[in-house]
């Protein structure tokens, strides 16, 4: 069975794998802990390298190919918000706060998730339009915008742009780091086109596919030191937070389909819609919405949707697309 | 004067220090640390979910506003610990 | 209230912190350092050979039980300093 | 006793531990701290632009010079901050 | 003459030149000095790539070839320290703390001594058996064990596992950082096989010599800074320090002749058990033998056996290795 | 137009662009930090690459190649702060130590401008003297020794070597980390010759292009973060910000050519002299000659000249090289 395999052949990548050692060091409490610079500075790395590289595709195929996928991208991530929030309302019975706050991690995306299937693609000779981390830089900010905006109330009307936290957190959603990075280095990357990319390859793209692996070891440290966690988020997050990912990653793969990319390029988008923000939504939405508990979003963002979409999600939206193009 | 100690997370920083400008200190000492308290364990190797300490040496009129602020506009939300002592120091006039 | 600060070996930390536990505290506050002593000079280039500063703020007697179990378990054998201080907290009943 | 805590130019950290030496103090704990003040912000980034922070335990006489001379010898010149507040130690022989 | 040439050639290599440099650094009293970060990087780093490979070898190799020697390399670790007790008890006047924790230093092994070896073997093209670092893996713990027993007054009956220090310090023994990392990325190399190692190879292998030189570098300046305490230590210990190396490391490399490894998996062994461990042990023994002074186990396992054995120990066993096997 | 070309050349590369994306972060007070330890990291790695490939072609060339240019840019780097000082009081109007610190950072060279000026080379099929960094490491302390004596009053007869600021500054300056590893690593290299940079490659020189376009990225958010501190220091200081590398590096290009560089070589000799010291020079001089305003002369080394340099100054550097070439 084709699904199985693929599935297998994820599993058994040093990614995945090292994600699940980090699982096992955080909850046998060993006392390996990755040093605060270390973090940052893979993030920096990853990001940047996804971006360049990503700029170097533009640079390739030309904008006027870009812009609708990117245009449809960013409408996606802003419009799961919307449906999310009442569902987590009505169905989950989340506080306000909490459902938008909640909202805005699975509208937002999460950019080691998507290097991850970049990796995967790779790894079973899949092409894909490498201009894709496009996507991921336009879908970053929008649904958190939105998500705090239904957590402040906009539906009863209550949300001000005055407030000093929703100031700082927008700001820094629009203007935080990991957008900052990633369309930064992505201009840089379609200024510089091939040429540049030949006298920096042998550091963003020869050592990315480990730095990775490294980098999920920590991911895997800090997810599992949230499984703790999962009893306290009750049966209905547990399940969104499965169910979510699926949804929003088939609409992501549809979507992607329609608007023309290939089947790589249609895995992508999906699992970009299809996972959950674990770094700027969380940070922003601590600022703007602190009466929201984030024990909730970043539990379910983090020690629920993150491994399952690295392990099951990205072969699944893989068949998905294969299944749509055949 | 008074040395007035802020423990909170650290993506707070930066909403802390305009408060201790606004309440007119003119000077703060920063740096990451990680702890535990009420809202669990907070380690320090993410630095959007670690703390940060913020130290600031302050006359008491202000310590005391600073301290109401604090607990006014964001003790209620934040994982937070703020405490005051009393120093010496060199060059009063200075703070 | 009181904040007691300990300066100790980085290796203990876990120890300490459970301790902490022991004596009744709800929360601490950590990082590290580096320093000099009579145990000489501590580098902070290599984490297992460097300090740590353990900060935390108790009640007056929580405060003496924990100075006492310092001192009668992990003085006579480690790299240690151990001070208390007087405080004034906000939302004194967390403590 | 007396805690002394200087925040100071991180480039100092040698030349202040060599004055500590002088009054008379065994002992010290530093650690790397960013802040503002008069001299503008100094931000964590680059060692030799950033700040340390330099706790030391003393004899109320020693705090004294030690003060004293940070006054005379390194205030004027450097982006510094200095003071003294009491603490009870454990050990107090060890000072 | 052959050893000198091995001897000379080790010398000249980046690795021991730039260990140098670092102990002219810290003896020069140069404001150089390595953020604790990039140490811990360095060390995950190193130890996840040695482990990895070596679980790739496994899985070439199978396992049923790599358990026979990795017993062997296991006893011989445990044993060590059996007999240094009683002669740092005996000959060195060492109180029971201490000949206990000196005897758990040397039992134990050195991650990056052996890394070194691996590296002076490349470099005169001699082959060796890569899954040896399963050796490194299996060899830390025991000794740790054994020695922090003898150290607690085991021969006297005074030993128990309910001393709060002895508890924590066996977890970390066993459990600690280097152990997961090391047998985790070997795990992980095994599962991966070949194809793993083509997508990570760029990260833990292209840079893998010129990360241990910046890492030596660092070794240097802390090895320096210990210089000063040779004098502390007395004479016995300097002479301990470079005799158990050639002991142990000659009863390793016939060990591993005995057991079938070619020359250079036997030169492996013993260098593994010539080398002393100055991480793992100082702080298992530290927080379980608190009674026992760091200074003499730290100074003579990184001041003098941990030198020794980069300059003089490897050539040495590769020597003894060859001749064992004309 | 052959200089057009080469400035834009220079402008699209990933280093150039990185720098700017930087200031724009700086500028947009957006949250991206660097850690402490990643900039560290990058300078000892940057530093001991550059010195250990430097050593490597030291030891092609031979010592009788390189001695006499090494020579010569030491000189001009002693002689730069003699002319700099009695300008920068006549027509600066500078205090004593104002002036004396300006001229040591200028006197002094910049190891990263150096660099960039090597990729720059590189890009352009240019070839150049690999010793080169030599020049580099000898340029580095002269200059701030004399500054500082001129700063203290060395005119006027007032300076000392038993002040104990000076004697900290000096050593620092003659010891620092800066000259250490540069130097350090030089002597590994040569020692290790063609053989040792074979092992280490692919840590040293594959990734390096790319770790000095991170580098750039932070380097550009700490001369961002200094651009407010322009409006402070005058307009003389801001012309002879970009007046001191132009004159600067001609003399360099000029004396390059005359002791028989090629076009590349001269040109690093030109880029070393024009540029001016933001690290070793600020630190010695802050230590030394505290009553100096480090305003002035870290926002001319920092916010003027070193962007000048990277955009601006190495082409023209170059082209300068070419026409005495021709
Ligand atoms: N009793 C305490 N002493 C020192 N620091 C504390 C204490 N309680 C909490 N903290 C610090 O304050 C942070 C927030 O506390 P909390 O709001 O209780 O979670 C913790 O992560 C600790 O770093
Ligand atoms: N007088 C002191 N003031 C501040 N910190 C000290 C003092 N003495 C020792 N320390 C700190 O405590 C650690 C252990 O001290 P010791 O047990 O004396 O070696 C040192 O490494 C310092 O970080
Ligand atoms: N009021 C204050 N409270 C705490 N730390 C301060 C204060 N003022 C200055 N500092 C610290 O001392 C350093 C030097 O201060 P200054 O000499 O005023 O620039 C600053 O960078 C801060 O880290
Ligand atoms: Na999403
Ligand atoms: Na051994
Ligand atoms: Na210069």
């Amino acid at each position: 069975m084709d699904f199985v395999t693929a599935i297998q052949s994820n599993l058994l990548s040093p990614a995945v794998l090292f994600f699940v050692l980090g699982v096992f060091a955080a909850v046998s409490k060993s006392d390996l802990k990755f040093p605060e610079a270390l973090y940052s500075t893979l993030t920096i790395y990853l990001l940047t390298a996804i971006g360049f590289k990503g700029g170097v595709a533009i640079n390739e195929a030309g904008i006027s190919t870009v812009w609708l996928p990117a245009l449809a991208a960013m409408t996606l991530g802003a419009i799961i918000p919307l449906w999310a929030y009442p569902c987590l309302r009505k169905l989950g019975r989340f506080s306000i706060a909490d459902a938008g706050a909640i909202a805005a991690h699975y509208g937002s995306v999460s950019a080691v998730t998507f290097i991850a299937a970049t990796n995967f693609l790779k790894s079973i000779d899949q092409p894909y339009e490498s201009y894709a981390s496009a996507f991921l830089a336009v879908m970053e900010s929008p649904a958190i915008i939105i998500g705090v905006m239904l957590g402040k109330g906009a539906l009863g009307g209550k949300f001000s742009f005055s407030d000093p936290g929703v100031r700082h957190a927008l700001r820094d959603a629009v203007l935080g780091k990991g957008v900052l990075l990633l369309i930064g280095a992505m201009i840089i990357g379609s200024l510089c086109g091939k040429r540049g990319m030949a006298s920096v390859e042998g550091f963003f793209v020869t050592p990315f596919q480990g730095v990775l692996a490294l980098f999920l070891l920590e991911m895997g440290m800090v997810a599992g030191r949230r499984l703790g966690d999962l009893k306290k988020v009750g049966f209905f997050l547990l399940l969104f937070g499965i169910t979510a990912p699926v949804l929003h990653g088939s609409a992501g793969v549809i979507l992607g389909h329609w608007v023309g990319l290939s089947i790589g390029g249609a895995t992508l988008l999906g699992v970009l819609a299809g996972s959950a923000s674990y770094i700027a939504a969380p940070a922003a939405v601590r600022l703007s919405l602190p009466e929201a508990n984030p024990t909730y979003s970043l539990t379910a963002a983090l020690a629920i949707t993150f491994p399952f979409n690295i392990t099951v999600g990205i072969p699944l939206f893989f068949e998905l697309a294969k299944y749509l193009n055949a | 004067m008074k040395l007035v100690t802020i423990v909170c997370e650290a993506i707070l920083e930066d909403r802390v220090v305009e408060l201790l400008r606004e309440v007119g200190t003119n000077g703060h000492t920063a740096f990451p640390v990680h702890g535990s308290g009420n809202q669990g364990n907070r380690s320090a190797d993410i630095s959007e979910m670690a703390n940060v300490q913020i130290q600031v040496v302050v006359k008491p009129a202000i310590a005391e506003s600073l301290l109401n602020r604090l607990q006014s506009e964001l003790f209620a939300a934040f994982a937070m610990v703020a405490y005051e002592s009393d120093v010496r120091v060199l060059r009063p006039d200075k703070f």
